[in-house]
C-alpha cells in the first residue's frame, strides 16, 4: 500500500514536473522542474530496488546535467520575454499524435498484463544493488564500457572543440609584452601633410 | 565467463588506441604543422584498419562474450568504412587548409567515429548497437558544426544534433521494448523469441521504434528532414564524409538488426521497410528536382538511393542482404567521386555550390566533365555502369520476395530521379560555358573522381570482386 | 492495489510523449528541446528499469548505466553547439535555426 | 570461347574500342579533325568488313545460335553471345549503316573527335543488342545506347534538343525499368538469364486476377506487357510514340539516320527475340491488342504525317507508320508476317536512313526544315531530286524497293491473322502515297520562290557516294528478297514452330461449306522452304 | 529468252536514257530507247503464233524473288495468247509514240528524261502483262503507276501537273489497296499467288465462305470484287475515274501511250486474266458489267460537253473502257480483249492526232479557240478523221467490229446487267458519236475562233511525228477487220487457248451453255436489230453533231441556256472532284491536324508534359515547402512516420 502510495506520488510528480518542464515560460524554471522530474524518477526507480541508479541519476544528472543547462541558459541570457510560441497552431495535430502513440503504446503494454510483479533483481544473495552492477559491468559489459568512455571523450573533444575560442585578432592582455614595450617601437613618428591622410 | 577474443577486434583496438595516441599527439604539437601530421597518421591509422579488416576472417566470430561480431557482412562494411573515411580525410585536407580550419581534433574526431560505424556493424547486442551508434553520432554533431564561425555550419549541427537525439531517443525507447519482451539485450536471444508465429507484439512495436531511430541515421523518408540542411550548411569534406561510410554504416547496421535480430519475422517488418523504401524513393527523386544547390541535391539524391538500398533489405532474404552491401559499396564510390568534384568547385578562393555553377564544364575541363557524366549515369542507374548493378542486386532480391508494388514505385522514381541527374549532366555538356573555376583540381579530386568513374564503368566486368564479396557474406542469412 | 510493469511502463509513455510534445511544440528556445529529449531519455530509463526488475535480469540497468552516461555527453555536446550557434546567431530561438530550407 | 566466336567479339568490341580511341586523342584542330573522321570511317568499315565475313560463315539453315561465347559473369549471369538468322542481318545493317553515318557527320566541326567517338560507341551497343544471348547483357546494351544518343541529341542538336533529349531518355527508360523488373522476374523463375534457355523455359500462363482484372495468360501476360512497355515505346508504337518526332527533329543528322535506321529496330527485334517465343500464350491473347495499336499508329500517325510542315517530322511520323506494319507482322505470328516485320525493319533501315541522310543534304545548305522554304529545287539539284524520289517511292512501298517486301509480306500475314487489320493497315498505304508525294511535291516540284534557293549546290560527291549503297541496297533486296528471306526464314519458321507448339495452330481461313470438289485449306505456316 | 528480251529491252532503253546521258548525247539518248522499241515492237509481231502455241505451259522463270512459308514468288514470264496480244498492243503504241515524241517533244529540255521514263513506262506495263503470280503483276502494276505519275508531273514547274499526278498516283492507290486486298485474300485462301496454282484451286472452293471484316462472307465473289477495285483504279472506272481527265496535264504522247492503249487497259487485262476467278465468282462479275456499263454512260456524258480537246478523248476512253469492262463482266473475255485491242490503235492515233493539233496550234487545247484547221494540217485532219470513225463504229474501220461485238456480248447475257449494259451501250455509242464528230467539225471546221497570232505560225507536224501515226492510222482500218476472227470469230477458242477459261457454273448464261459453248459464241445468234442498232445510233450521234455544229452552230449555245443545270453538272464532271475533296481530302487533312495538335500535343504530350512539367513540379514545391527549416516541422514528420509504421507494425503490415 505504501508502495502504490509512493509509487503514485512519485510518478505523478514525475509527469507534472515534465509537463512543466515544456510548458513553463521561463527556461530556468523549466530546468527547476527538470530537476523535480529527475528526483521523482529516481524515486520510482529506488521502488524498483533500482538503488545505485537512482544514486546515478541525482549524481549525474541532477548534479551535472541539469546544472549545466542551468548554466548554459544564464550563459546565454535569453531574453525570453520575446520567445513566444505559437503553441496553439500545432496542438490538435501534436494531440492527435501524442494520442495515437500512446494508444499504440499501450497495445504494446498488453504483452505484460499478466506478467509477474516487480520486485528487486538479486536480492537473494545479499548482495547490493551496486555490487551486481559492479561485476556485470566489468566482465561483461567490458566492451560498451570501454566504448562510453570513448563516447565521453568525443564529447570532451568535442565541446572544446566548439567552444575554446583562441582565435586571433581577440585582446588579451600579455603582461609580459607590456613589460617589454619601449618607446622605440611603441611610437611611429610619421610625416602628416595637410590634406592627405596616412 | 567468456573468452574476450580481442583479436576478433583487431581493427576497433587499433582505431581506439591509435585515436588516442593521436589525441596525445596533437595536443603536444598542437600547430597546423602538427595537425596535418596527425591528419596524415589518421589517413594511415585508417588505411591499416582497412587492411586488418580485409585480413580478418570470413568466418562468424564473436569477442566480448557475443556482444561483439565480425563476420563477412560486418568485414565487407568495414573495409568499405575506413576506406573511404580515409579517402575523404584524404580530400579534405585542401578544404580545411584553405578555410584555418586545420586542427588535429578533425581527423581524430572522424577516426572516432570511423571507430563508432566499425562498431555499429559489428554489435551482436543493443548495448553495443547504442554505443557504437553514439560514439559516430556525437563524432557527427561535432563534424557538422566544425566550421564554429559559420552560422551555417552551427545551424546544421544543432539541426543534426537534436534530430539525431530525438531518433536515439526512438531507438532506445524501442531498444527497452524488445529488451523486455525478448529478456535479453542480445541479438541470439532476440532472434530466438521474434520467430514468425508468435512474435509478442511489444517486440514488434519496439522494432517499428528502433527502425525509426535507424531510418534517421540512413535518412529515410519521413525521417530525412535533416539530410538536406545538414548537407548543405556542413562543411563541405564534412558532407561528402555523411554522405558516404555512415550510411554504409547504418544499412549494414539495419541489416544485423533486422536479419540478425528479426530475421525469422521478416513479415512483421517487411511492410514497414518497403514503407521507408518508397517514401524514400519518391521523395528522394521528386523533391530533388527544385534545388539549386550541389549538396542540397546531394543529399535528396542519397535520401533516393538510401531508399533503393532498402528496397533491397525489405526483401529480408540473402539477396537483399547481397543487395543492400552491393548497393551501399557502389554508392559510396560513386558519391567519393562526385564530391571529389564539388570539393574543388572554387571561384576566386570561395567554394561554390551552386549547381549552375556547372554551366559548360565539358568545355573547360573535359577530364571532369566526362567523370562526372558517367557518374551521374551511374546515380541514375543506366547500364553498364556500377550503378545499375547495384540496382539490379536489390531489385533481384525484392524480385525474389514478390514485393512487385515496390519495385513499380521504384520504377517511377528511378526515372523521375533520372531526370535531375540528366539535368546535371545537360547544364555540364549541353550549356555554354560561364566563368572558369580557380586553379586545376587537386591531384587527390583528379585521382578519386577518375579513380571512382572507372570503377564505374568497369565494374561490370565481373562487379570488381565486390558483388562476390557481398555474395560469400550475405551467405551468412541463407535459408 | 499491487503496482505491476505497466505501471511503470505508462509513467515511461506518459512521459515519453511529453518529451515529443516539449520537442513540436515548443517555440521558444532550442534549449527547452535538448531538455525535452532528456524527459525521452528519462522515460526510456524507467522503461529498462521496470523491464529489468520485471525480467529479474541486470541487463536493463547496465543499459539504463549507459544510457545515462551517453545522455550527459550528448547534453554536452548539445549545448556546446548550442553555444555556438549562439554566438553566431545571436539567438536560440527555435524558430531562427532555419537558415536554410527548400 | 570458339575461333568463329572470338569473331563476333571483335566486332562487337571494335568500335567501342575505336570510339575510346578517338576520345582520347581528342582534339580541335583541322588536321585532328581529318583525322579522327578518316579513323572512325576507317573503324566502321573494317566492322562492316568483318560483318561480311561472319555473313560468309554463317548457315542461314541451322536454325540455332551460331558464333557463340558464353563465358560467365558476374551475379550468376552470363557473357553469352551468338546471331541467328534473325539477328546475324540486324548486325549486318548496323555494321552497314555506321560508314554512311560517318561519312554523313564528315562536316561536323563542333566537337568533332567526340561526336564521331560517341557514334562509335552506339555502334558497339547496338551491335551489342542484336547478339547478346544473356537477359541482362540484352538489357545492358538495350540501355546503354540512351547514353551516346542523349549526348548526339543534347549537344549537337537543334533548338530544341534540351526537350527532346530529355524526352527521349526519359520515356525509353521508364519502360525499360519495367521490362528489367520483368527480366529480374524470369531470372528467378527459370533460374538463367540465357536466352536459348528461357526460350524452351515456359513460364506459367494460368490465368489469375489482379485488382478484379482477369489476366488471360497469368505471368505470362505481366511479362508480356512489361516487356511491351519497353518495346513499344522503343517502337515506337501509338500512343507512347510522341518522342521520336521530336527527337529526329532536333537530332543531328547523323543522330536521326541512327535513331530511323537502327536505333527503332530493337523494339522489333525484342518482339521477336523475348515477347512471341518466351511468352507465346500471352502473345496469342494480346495480338489483337497490338493489332488495335498498330491499326491506329498506321492510320492516325499518317494522317498526321499529312498535315506536318517540317520536312524531318514528317518522315518521323512515316516512320511510326511503317513501325505499325512490323508490329503488326510480327503478332500475325505467321511465317509471312513476322518475316515481312523483319524484312520491313531492315529495308525501313535503308529508306528511312537514306531519307534523313537527304533531308540533311539541304538543312546543310539551308538550315532549315520547314517545308514551305523550299520547293522548285529539281531546277537546281537534279541529282538530288531524283534520289530523292528514289527513296519517296521506297517508301510508299513501290514494289521493286525493298519497302514493298516488307509491307506486303507484313500485311499478308495479317490477313491471315485478322483482316481488319490487314484492311486498315492497307489504307495506311494509300496515306502514305499521300504525305510522300505531297512532301516531294512541295520540296522538289513546283516553282523556286524562295530566292535563297537560287544558288543551292546539287550534292556533291561524298554525298552521292554515301547514298549509293542504300540506293543499291534498296533496289536490290526489293527485287531479290530472298537474298534476305532465305537468311532468316528458317529460324523464323524455327521460332514459329515453337510458338505454336504453345499456342496450337491458327484457325483454319476457310470455312468449306461443304460443297462437293472442295479442297481442304492449304497447310499452315510452319512449312518451310 | 525470246521473251524475256521483250520485256527487258525498254529497261534497258529507260536505263540508257536515264543514266547514259552523258555517254549517249541526247539525240542517242531518244534514239536508242526508240529504236530498242521499234525492235520489241517488231519481235511481239512476230512471237504472237508462238505464244498461242506456247499457252502457258510452263512458265520462264528468272530468278527468285521471295520466299516465305509456303509462298514462293519468282521473277518470271507467263506466255500465252491474252500475253502475247497485250505484248503486241504495249509493245507497238510505245514504239510509236517513242518516235512521234522524239518529234512531238523536240523543243523540251530534258528529252532523256521522257525518253527514259517511257522506257520505264514500258517496261512496268510490259511485266504486268506478263506476270506469271499476283505479286509480279502488282509490281507492274504499281510500276506503270510511278511512271504514270512521273510523266503527268513530267512539267514539274506545272502546279496543275503536280496536282494531277499526285491525283493520279494516289487514286490509282485506293485501287491498288483493294487489289492488295485481294492479293492477300487469295493467299490466304489458296495459300499461293502463282496464277496457275489459284486457277487450278479456284473451282474447289465454290461456295466456300471465309471470315472478311466482320462478316463471313463468299470466297470467290469478295476475291474478285477486291480484285476488281485494282481494276477499276488502274481503268478509271466509276468512282475512281477523277484522275484519268486531270492526267490530261502530262505532254500528249503520254496521254496516247498510257491513258488510252496500255496501261487504263491494264484493270481490263486484269479481268480477262482472271477469267478462271470471276467465272465462277458470279456476283463479282456482275458488279463488273454495272460499273463497267455505268462508266460508260457516265464518261459519254461527261464528254459531251468538254472544251479541251484531251480531256474528250480521255473521257472517251473512260467510256471505251466502260464497254470493255460489261463485255468482260458478262464473260465475254475475248470480246472485251478485242475492243481493247482495235481501241488502242484508233485512242492512241485519236490522241497523237489531237498532240499533233496542239502542236501546230502552239499548245492551244481549248477546242472553242480552234477550227478550221483542216485545210492547214490535212495529213492530221485525215488521220483524226479515220481515228474517229474508228472510235464511232464506222465500218469498216476497227472499232465497227469491236465494239458491235462487245454490245452483242452484253445482248446476249440475256440477263439484267446485260440489259443494262446493252441500252446503256447503245445510248453512248450516240454519244460517242456525238462528241467525236463534235470535236472534229469544231477544231478541223467552221469558223477560225482561235487567236490569230497561233493561227499564223500553224505547221503541220514533221514526218517524225506523222510517220508514227500512219501505222496506227493502218491499224484503226485494219485491226478490227482482220483479227476479228481470231479474237471473237470461229478461230477464237483455238486462239485464245487456255489463256481465257469458260465455266458452265457461271449462271449468266447456263441454259445455254451446251450449245453455245460460250457466250462470243453465243453472240453470233443475236437478232439482226441488235446487231444494227449500234450503227443506227452511231449515224444518230453523227447527224445530231452535224445538226449542231455545221447546220445549225447556234444551237449549242441555246441548249445551254435553256438548261443551265444540267450542263453545269456536266461540265462539272458530275462534281466528283468537288465530293471528293469534301468527303476525303478535306477531313484527312482536317484530321490530321486534329490528331496532330490535339491528339499528339494535346493529350498525350499534354499529358506527358502536364505530368513532367506540372505534377511532379507541384509535388517538388510541396517537399520543398514541407522542408521548412524549422526542426519542429522536421520533428512533427518524424513522429508522423513514428505513428504510421508502428501502425503497420500493430496491425501487422
Amino acid at each position: 500500500m505504501i508502495q502504490a502510495l509512493a509509487f503514485y506520488m512519485f510518478a505523478i510528480t514525475a509527469v507534472i514536473a515534465g509537463t512543466l518542464v515544456v510548458f513553463a515560460r521561463n527556461p530556468v524554471h523549466s530546468v527547476l522542474w527538470l530537476i523535480l522530474s529527475f528526483f521523482a524518477t529516481a524515486g520510482l526507480f529506488v521502488l524498483m530496488g533500482a538503488e545505485f541508479l537512482a544514486m546515478l541519476l541525482m549524481i549525474i544528472y541532477v548534479g551535472a546535467v541539469a546544472v549545466l543547462f542551468l548554466f548554459v541558459v544564464m550563459m546565454l541570457d535569453v531574453d525570453f520575454a520575446e520567445l513566444r510560441g505559437r503553441v496553439a497552431q500545432y496542438l490538435p495535430l501534436g494531440l492527435a499524435i501524442g494520442v495515437i502513440l500512446i494508444i499504440q503504446l499501450s497495445i504494446g503494454f498488453a504483452a505484460w498484463s499478466e506478467g509477474p510483479t516487480v520486485g528487486p533483481v538479486a536480492a537473494a544473495d545479499n548482495t547490493t544493488n551496486a555490487h551486481e552492477l559492479g561485476a556485470v559491468v566489468y566482465t561483461k559489459y567490458v566492451y560498451a564500457f570501454q566504448a562510453s568512455g570513448l563516447i565521453l571523450l568525443v564529447a570532451m573533444i568535442g565541446a572544446i572543440v566548439l567552444t575554446l575560442r583562441t582565435r586571433d585578432g581577440v585582446k588579451k592582455q600579455d603582461v609580459l609584452a607590456q613589460m617589454y614595450r619601449d618607446p622605440k617601437t611603441a611610437v611611429e613618428l610619421k610625416d602628416v601633410r595637410p590634406g592627405q591622410s596616412l | 565467463m567468456e573468452q574476450l577474443n580481442l583479436l576478433v577486434a583487431a581493427p576497433e583496438l587499433i582505431l581506439a588506441i591509435g585515436a588516442l595516441a593521436l589525441l596525445m599527439l596533437g595536443v603536444f604539437r598542437q600547430n597546423a604543422a602538427g595537425a596535418s601530421l596527425v591528419m596524415w597518421l589518421s589517413i594511415a591509422l585508417l588505411v591499416v584498419a582497412g587492411l586488418v579488416a580485409y585480413a580478418a576472417d570470413e568466418a562468424s566470430n564473436t569477442a566480448f562474450g557475443g556482444v561483439f561480431v565480425s563476420d563477412g557482412v560486418s568485414r565487407f562494411a568495414k573495409i568499405f568504412i575506413f576506406f573511404g573515411t580515409a579517402v575523404t580525410l584524404w580530400m579534405s585536407r585542401d578544404y580545411l587548409n584553405r578555410a584555418k580550419l586545420m586542427q588535429f581534433e578533425f581527423p581524430v574526431l572522424v577516426v572516432f567515429a570511423a571507430l563508432g560505424m566499425s562498431m555499429m556493424v559489428s554489435s551482436g547486442d543493443l548495448i553495443a548497437l547504442y554505443v557504437g551508434l553514439e560514439l559516430q553520432s556525437l563524432s557527427l554533431y561535432v563534424l557538422a558544426s566544425f566550421r564554429r564561425d559559420s552560422v551555417r555550419s552551427t545551424e546544421a549541427g544543432l539541426k543534426y544534433f537534436v534530430l539525431g537525439a530525438l531518433s536515439s531517443g526512438l531507438l532506445l525507447f524501442g531498444s527497452s521494448f524488445v529488451y523486455g519482451a525478448a529478456g535479453s539485450t542480445e541479438f541470439t536471444v532476440i532472434a530466438e523469441h521474434a520467430t514468425g508465429d508468435h512474435t509478442n507484439i511489444a517486440m514488434v512495436i519496439g522494432l517499428a521504434l528502433m527502425l525509426a531511430g535507424l531510418a534517421f541515421k540512413i535518412s529515410a523518408a519521413p525521417f530525412h528532414m535533416w539530410t538536406p540542411d545538414v548537407y548543405e550548411g556542413a562543411p563541405t569534406p564534412v558532407t561528402a564524409f555523411f554522405a558516404t561510410a555512415p550510411k554504409m554504416a547504418a544499412a549494414v547496421l539495419m541489416v544485423r538488426v533486422l536479419y540478425d535480430g528479426f530475421g525469422n519475422a521478416v513479415e512483421s517488418w517487411q511492410m514497414i521497410v518497403a514503407f521507408l523504401a518508397a517514401a524514400s524513393m519518391l521523395l528522394g527523386s521528386i523533391a530533388a528536382i527544385g534545388q539549386t544547390d550541389i549538396k542540397r541535391l546531394m543529399a535528396y539524391s542519397s535520401i533516393g538511393h538510401m531508399g533503393f538500398a532498402l528496397v533491397g533489405l525489405a526483401a529480408g532474404n540473402e539477396a537483399g542482404a547481397r543487395g543492400v552491401l552491393v548497393y551501399l559499396a557502389v554508392y559510396m564510390v560513386m558519391n567519393l567521386g562526385v564530391f571529389a568534384y564539388i570539393l574543388t568547385m572554387r571561384r576566386e578562393g570561395v567554394l561554390v555550390t551552386k549547381i549552375s555553377d556547372l554551366a559548360g564544364l565539358w568545355e573547360k575541363d573535359g577530364f571532369a566533365a566526362i567523370c562526372l557524366v558517367i557518374l551521374m549515369f551511374s546515380l541514375a542507374g543506366i547500364p553498364p555502369l556500377a550503378g545499375f548493378w547495384a540496382k539490379w542486386y536489390v531489385f533481384q532480391a525484392a524480385v525474389e520476395a514478390e514485393l512487385i508494388w515496390l519495385l513499380l514505385v521504384a520504377t517511377v522514381a528511378a526515372v523521375i530521379s533520372a531526370f535531375y541527374y540528366l539535368r546535371l549532366i545537360k547544364i555540364m555538356v549541353f550549356d555554354d560555358s560561364e566563368a572558369e573555376f580557380d586553379t586545376p583540381m587537386g591531384r587527390e579530386f583528379r585521382i578519386v573522381l577518375g579513380l571512382s568513374a572507372a570503377v564505374m564503368v568497369l565494374f561490370v566486368a565481373g562487379g570488381l570482386g565486390v558483388t562476390q564479396m557481398a555474395a560469400d557474406a550475405a551467405t551468412l542469412y541463407a535459408r | 492495489m499491487e503496482i505491476g510493469l505497466t505501471h511503470y511502463l505508462t509513467v515511461a509513455s506518459i512521459l515519453f510523449v511529453i518529451g515529443i510534445f516539449g520537442i513540436f511544440l515548443n517555440r521558444k528556445n532550442v534549449i527547452i528541446i535538448l531538455m525535452s529529449i532528456e524527459l525521452m531519455l528519462l522515460a526510456v530509463n524507467i522503461n529498462f528499469v521496470a523491464f529489468s526488475t520485471h525480467l529479474n535480469d541486470l541487463g536493463g540497468q547496465v543499459f539504463t548505466m549507459f544510457v545515462l552516461t551517453v545522455a550527459a555527453a550528448e547534453a554536452a555536446i548539445g549545448l556546446a553547439i548550442l553555444v555556438c550557434f549562439h554566438r553566431n546567431r545571436g539567438t536560440i530561438a527555435v524558430e531562427d535555426v532555419a537558415m536554410m530550407k527548400g | 570461347m570458339t575461333h568463329s566466336g572470338f569473331l563476333l567479339n571483335i566486332i562487337l568490341w571494335l568500335p567501342a574500342f575505336g570510339g575510346l580511341v578517338l576520345l582520347w586523342m581528342g582534339g580541335e584542330r583541322e588536321a585532328e579533325r581529318q583525322t579522327a573522321r578518316k579513323w572512325s570511317l576507317g573503324i566502321t568499315v573494317v566492322t562492316f568488313l568483318l560483318t561480311l565475313v561472319m555473313f560468309a560463315g554463317f548457315d542461314p539453315n541451322n536454325t540455332g545460335f551460331q558464333f557463340v561465347t558464353d563465358i560467365g559473369w558476374l551475379g550468376g549471369l552470363k557473357y553469352k553471345l551468338g546471331v541467328d538468322g534473325i539477328s546475324v542481318l540486324f548486325v549486318m545493317l548496323t555494321a552497314g549503316i555506321m560508314p554512311l553515318v560517318i561519312l554523313a557527320s564528315w562536316d561536323v566541326e563542333k566537337r568533332a573527335a567526340e561526336y564521331l567517338a560517341a557514334f562509335l560507341i552506339l555502334e558497339a551497343l547496338m551491335i551489342g543488342v542484336f547478339v547478346s544471348l544473356d537477359l541482362f547483357l540484352f538489357y545492358l546494351f538495350f540501355e546503354a545506347g540512351l547514353i551516346p544518343m542523349f549526348i548526339i541529341i543534347g549537344v549537337w542538336g537543334g533548338k530544341r534538343r534540351i526537350y527532346a533529349s530529355f524526352k527521349f531518355f526519359l520515356y525509353t527508360l521508364l519502360g525499360s525499368i519495367l521490362m528489367l523488373i520483368a527480366m529480374l522476374y524470369m531470372y528467378w523463375d527459370a533460374g538463367t538469364s540465357d536466352i536459348v534457355a528461357l526460350m524452351d523455359h515456359e513460364f506459367s500462363s494460368t490465368p489469375f486476377e489482379v485488382m478484379g482484372l482477369e489476366l488471360g495468360a497469368g505471368v505470362q501476360t505481366l511479362l508480356w506487357f512489361a516487356f511491351f512497355a519497353s518495346f513499344a515505346v522503343k517502337m515506337p508504337m501509338w500512343p507512347v510514340h510522341t518522342w521520336l518526332p521530336d527527337a529526329h527533329v532536333e537530332a543531328p543528322t547523323a543522330g536521326s539516320v541512327v535513331l530511323a535506321a537502327i536505333l527503332l529496330k530493337m523494339g522489333g527485334y525484342g518482339f521477336i527475340r523475348f515477347s512471341l517465343p518466351m511468352f507465346p500464350v500471352a502473345s496469342d491473347q494480346l495480338a489483337n491488342f497490338v493489332f488495335f495499336l498498330s491499326a491506329i499508329a498506321i492510320v492516325y500517325t499518317s494522317l498526321v504525317a499529312l498535315v506536318q510542315e517540317d520536312i524531318k517530322k514528317l518522315i518521323a511520323y512515316s516512320s511510326v507508320a511503317h513501325m505499325g506494319f512490323v508490329t503488326m507482322g510480327i503478332f500475325a505470328a505467321n511465317q509471312q508476317g513476322v518475316d515481312g516485320a523483319i524484312y520491313q525493319m531492315i529495308s525501313h533501315g535503308f529508306i528511312s536512313g537514306a531519307l534523313f541522310l537527304s533531308v540533311g543534304v539541304i538543312y546543310d545548305r539551308m538550315h532549315t526544315r520547314e517545308i514551305s522554304a523550299y520547293g522548285g529545287l529539281v531546277e537546281r539539284m537534279p541529282v538530288y531530286a531524283t534520289i530523292f524520289l528514289f527513296f519517296t517511292m521506297a517508301n510508299v512501298g513501290l514494289p521493286g524497293t525493298s519497302g514493298f517486301v516488307g509491307e506486303f509480306l507484313t500485311m499478308m500475314g495479317a490477313f491471315k491473322a485478322n483482316t481488319w487489320v490487314a484492311f486498315v493497315a492497307a489504307t495506311g498505304v494509300i496515306l502514305s502515297a499521300g504525305y510522300a508525294l505531297w512532301l516531294y511535291r512541295r520540296v522538289v516540284f513546283g516553282v523556286m520562290t524562295n530566292p535563297a534557293l537560287e544558288t543551292i549546290q546539287d550534292m556533291n560527291k561524298r554525298e552521292i557516294f554515301t547514298m549509293i549503297p542504300l540506293i543499291a541496297a534498296t533496289l536490290y533486296f526489293g527485287i531479290n528478297a530472298s537474298a534476305l528471306l532465305d537468311v532468316f526464314g528458317p529460324s523464323v519458321a524455327h521460332l514459329l514452330d515453337g510458338y505454336t507448339a504453345a499456342v496450337g495452330a491458327p484457325d483454319p481461313i476457310l470455312i468449306q461449306s461443304g460443297g462437293e470438289g472442295a479442297v481442304a485449306a492449304p497447310a499452315k505456316s510452319g512449312a518451310a522452304h | 529468252m525470246y521473251y524475256s528480251l521483250i520485256v527487258l529491252l525498254p529497261l534497258l532503253g529507260a536505263l540508257i536514257a536515264g543514266f547514259g546521258v552523258r555517254w549517249t548525247g541526247e539525240r542517242y539518248a531518244q534514239i536508242i530507247p526508240s529504236a530498242l522499241l521499234i525492235l520489241c515492237a517488231v519481235m511481239s509481231w512476230f512471237g504472237l503464233p508462238g505464244a498461242v502455241e506456247w499457252d502457258a505451259r510452263e512458265p520462264i522463270t528468272w530468278f527468285r524473288w521471295m520466299a516465305s512459308g509456303e509462298l514462293d514468288i519468282s521473277w518470271g514470264l507467263r506466255i500465252d495468247t491474252l500475253t502475247g496480244v497485250m505484248l503486241i498492243v504495249v509493245t507497238t503504241v510505245s514504239a510509236i509514240v517513242h518516235v512521234y515524241s522524239m518529234g512531238y517533244m523536240a523543243d523540251d529540255p530534258s528529252k532523256p528524261r521522257f525518253f527514259a521514263y517511257l522506257s520505264l513506262f514500258t517496261f512496268a506495263m510490259l511485266m504486268l502483262v506478263t506476270a506469271d503470280n499476283f505479286v509480279q503483276m502488282f509490281f507492274g502494276w504499281e510500276g506503270v503507276g510511278l511512271a504514270s505519275y512521273l510523266l503527268i508531273g513530267f512539267w514539274y514547274h506545272k502546279d496543275t501537273a503536280n496536282a494531277a499526278s499526285m491525283k493520279a498516283f494516289i487514286v490509282n492507290r485506293v485501287g491498288d489497296f483493294g487489289f492488295a486486298l485481294g492479293i492477300f485474300g487469295v493467299f490466304a485462301v489458296y495459300g499461293t499467288l502463282n496464277f496457275d496454282a489459284v486457277f487450278e484451286a479456284i473451282p474447289g472452293s465454290q461456295g466456300a465462305t471465309f471470315k472478311f471484316l466482320s462478316w463471313e462472307v463468299g470466297v470467290l465473289n469478295t476475291l474478285g470484287m477486291l480484285l476488281f477495285i485494282g481494276a477499276m483504279g488502274k481503268s478509271a472506272q466509276f468512282f475512281l475515274h477523277t484522275w484519268l481527265p486531270d492526267a490530261m496535264e502530262g505532254p500528249t504522247p503520254v496521254s496516247a501511250l498510257i491513258h488510252a492503249a496500255t496501261m487504263v487497259t491494264a484493270g481490263v487485262f486484269l479481268v480477262c486474266r482472271l477469267s478462271p476467278l470471276y467465272e465462277y465468282a458470279d456476283g463479282a462479275a456482275t458488279f463488273i458489267t454495272y460499273i463497267g456499263a455505268t462508266t460508260a454512260f457516265f464518261a459519254a456524258t461527261v464528254g459531251l460537253v468538254q472544251n479541251d480537246i484531251k480531256r474528250i478523248v480521255a473521257y472517251s476512253t473512260c467510256s471505251q473502257l466502260g464497254y470493255m469492262f460489261f463485255a468482260a463482266g458478262v464473260g465475254a473475255y475475248e470480246a472485251a480483249m478485242f475492243h481493247l485491242f482495235t481501241h488502242a490503235f484508233f485512242k492512241a492515233l485519236l490522241f497523237l492526232g489531237c498532240g499533233s493539233v496542239i502542236h501546230a496550234m502552239a499548245n492551244e487545247q481549248d477546242i472553242r479557240k480552234m477550227g478550221g484547221l483542216w485545210r492547214m494540217i490535212i495529213p492530221t485532219y485525215v488521220l483524226m478523221m479515220i481515228g474517229t470513225m474508228a472510235l464511232t463504229g464506222v465500218p469498216p474501220f476497227a472499232g465497227f467490229f469491236s465494239k458491235d461485238m462487245v454490245l452483242e456480248v452484253a445482248y446476249a447475257a440475256s440477263n439484267n446487267a446485260g440489259m443494262y449494259a446493252f441500252w446503256l451501250g447503245i445510248v453512248v455509242a450516240a454519244m460517242t458519236s456525238f462528241y467525236s464528230w463534235r470535236l472534229m467539225f469544231k477544231v478541223f471546221h467552221g469558223p477560225r475562233n482561235g487567236d490569230p497570232e497561233a493561227y499564223a505560225h500553224i505547221h503541220e507536224s514533221p514526218p517524225v511525228m506523222l510517220i508514227p501515226m500512219g501505222v496506227l492510222f493502218v491499224g484503226s482500218i485494219l485491226a478490227g477487220a482482220v483479227f476479228y476472227n481470231y479474237f471473237v470469230g470461229d478461230g477464237a477458242h483455238d486462239f485464245w487457248g487456255h489463256s481465257i477459261v469458260h465455266a458452265k457454273a457461271n449462271y449468266l448464261y447456263v441454259e445455254k451453255y451446251d450449245e453455245m459453248h460460250n457466250i462470243v459464241h453465243a453472240a453470233h445468234y443475236v437478232p439482226l436489230w441488235v446487231k444494227a442498232l449500234p450503227f443506227f445510233a452511231m449515224l444518230s450521234g453523227l447527224l445530231l453533231a452535224l445538226y449542231f455544229y455545221v447546220w445549225r452552230p447556234e444551237t449549242p449555245a441555246r441548249m445551254r441556256a435553256a438548261n443551265p443545270g444540267a450542263y453545269q453538272f456536266l461540265l462539272g464532271k458530275w462534281y466528283f472532284d468537288e465530293l471528293y475533296q469534301t468527303i476525303f481530302v478535306n477531313p484527312s487533312m482536317l484530321l490530321g491536324k486534329f490528331f496532330w495538335k490535339k491528339g499528339d500535343g494535346k493529350t498525350i504530350d499534354g499529358a506527358i508534359d502536364g505530368l513532367s512539367m506540372g505534377i511532379v513540379p507541384m509535388v517538388t514545391g510541396i517537399f520543398n515547402r514541407m522542408q521548412s527549416g524549422y526542426m519542429f516541422h522536421y520533428a512533427l514528420a518524424m513522429f508522423v512516420g513514428v505513428a504510421v509504421i508502428v501502425t503497420f507494425a500493430v496491425t501487422g503490415g
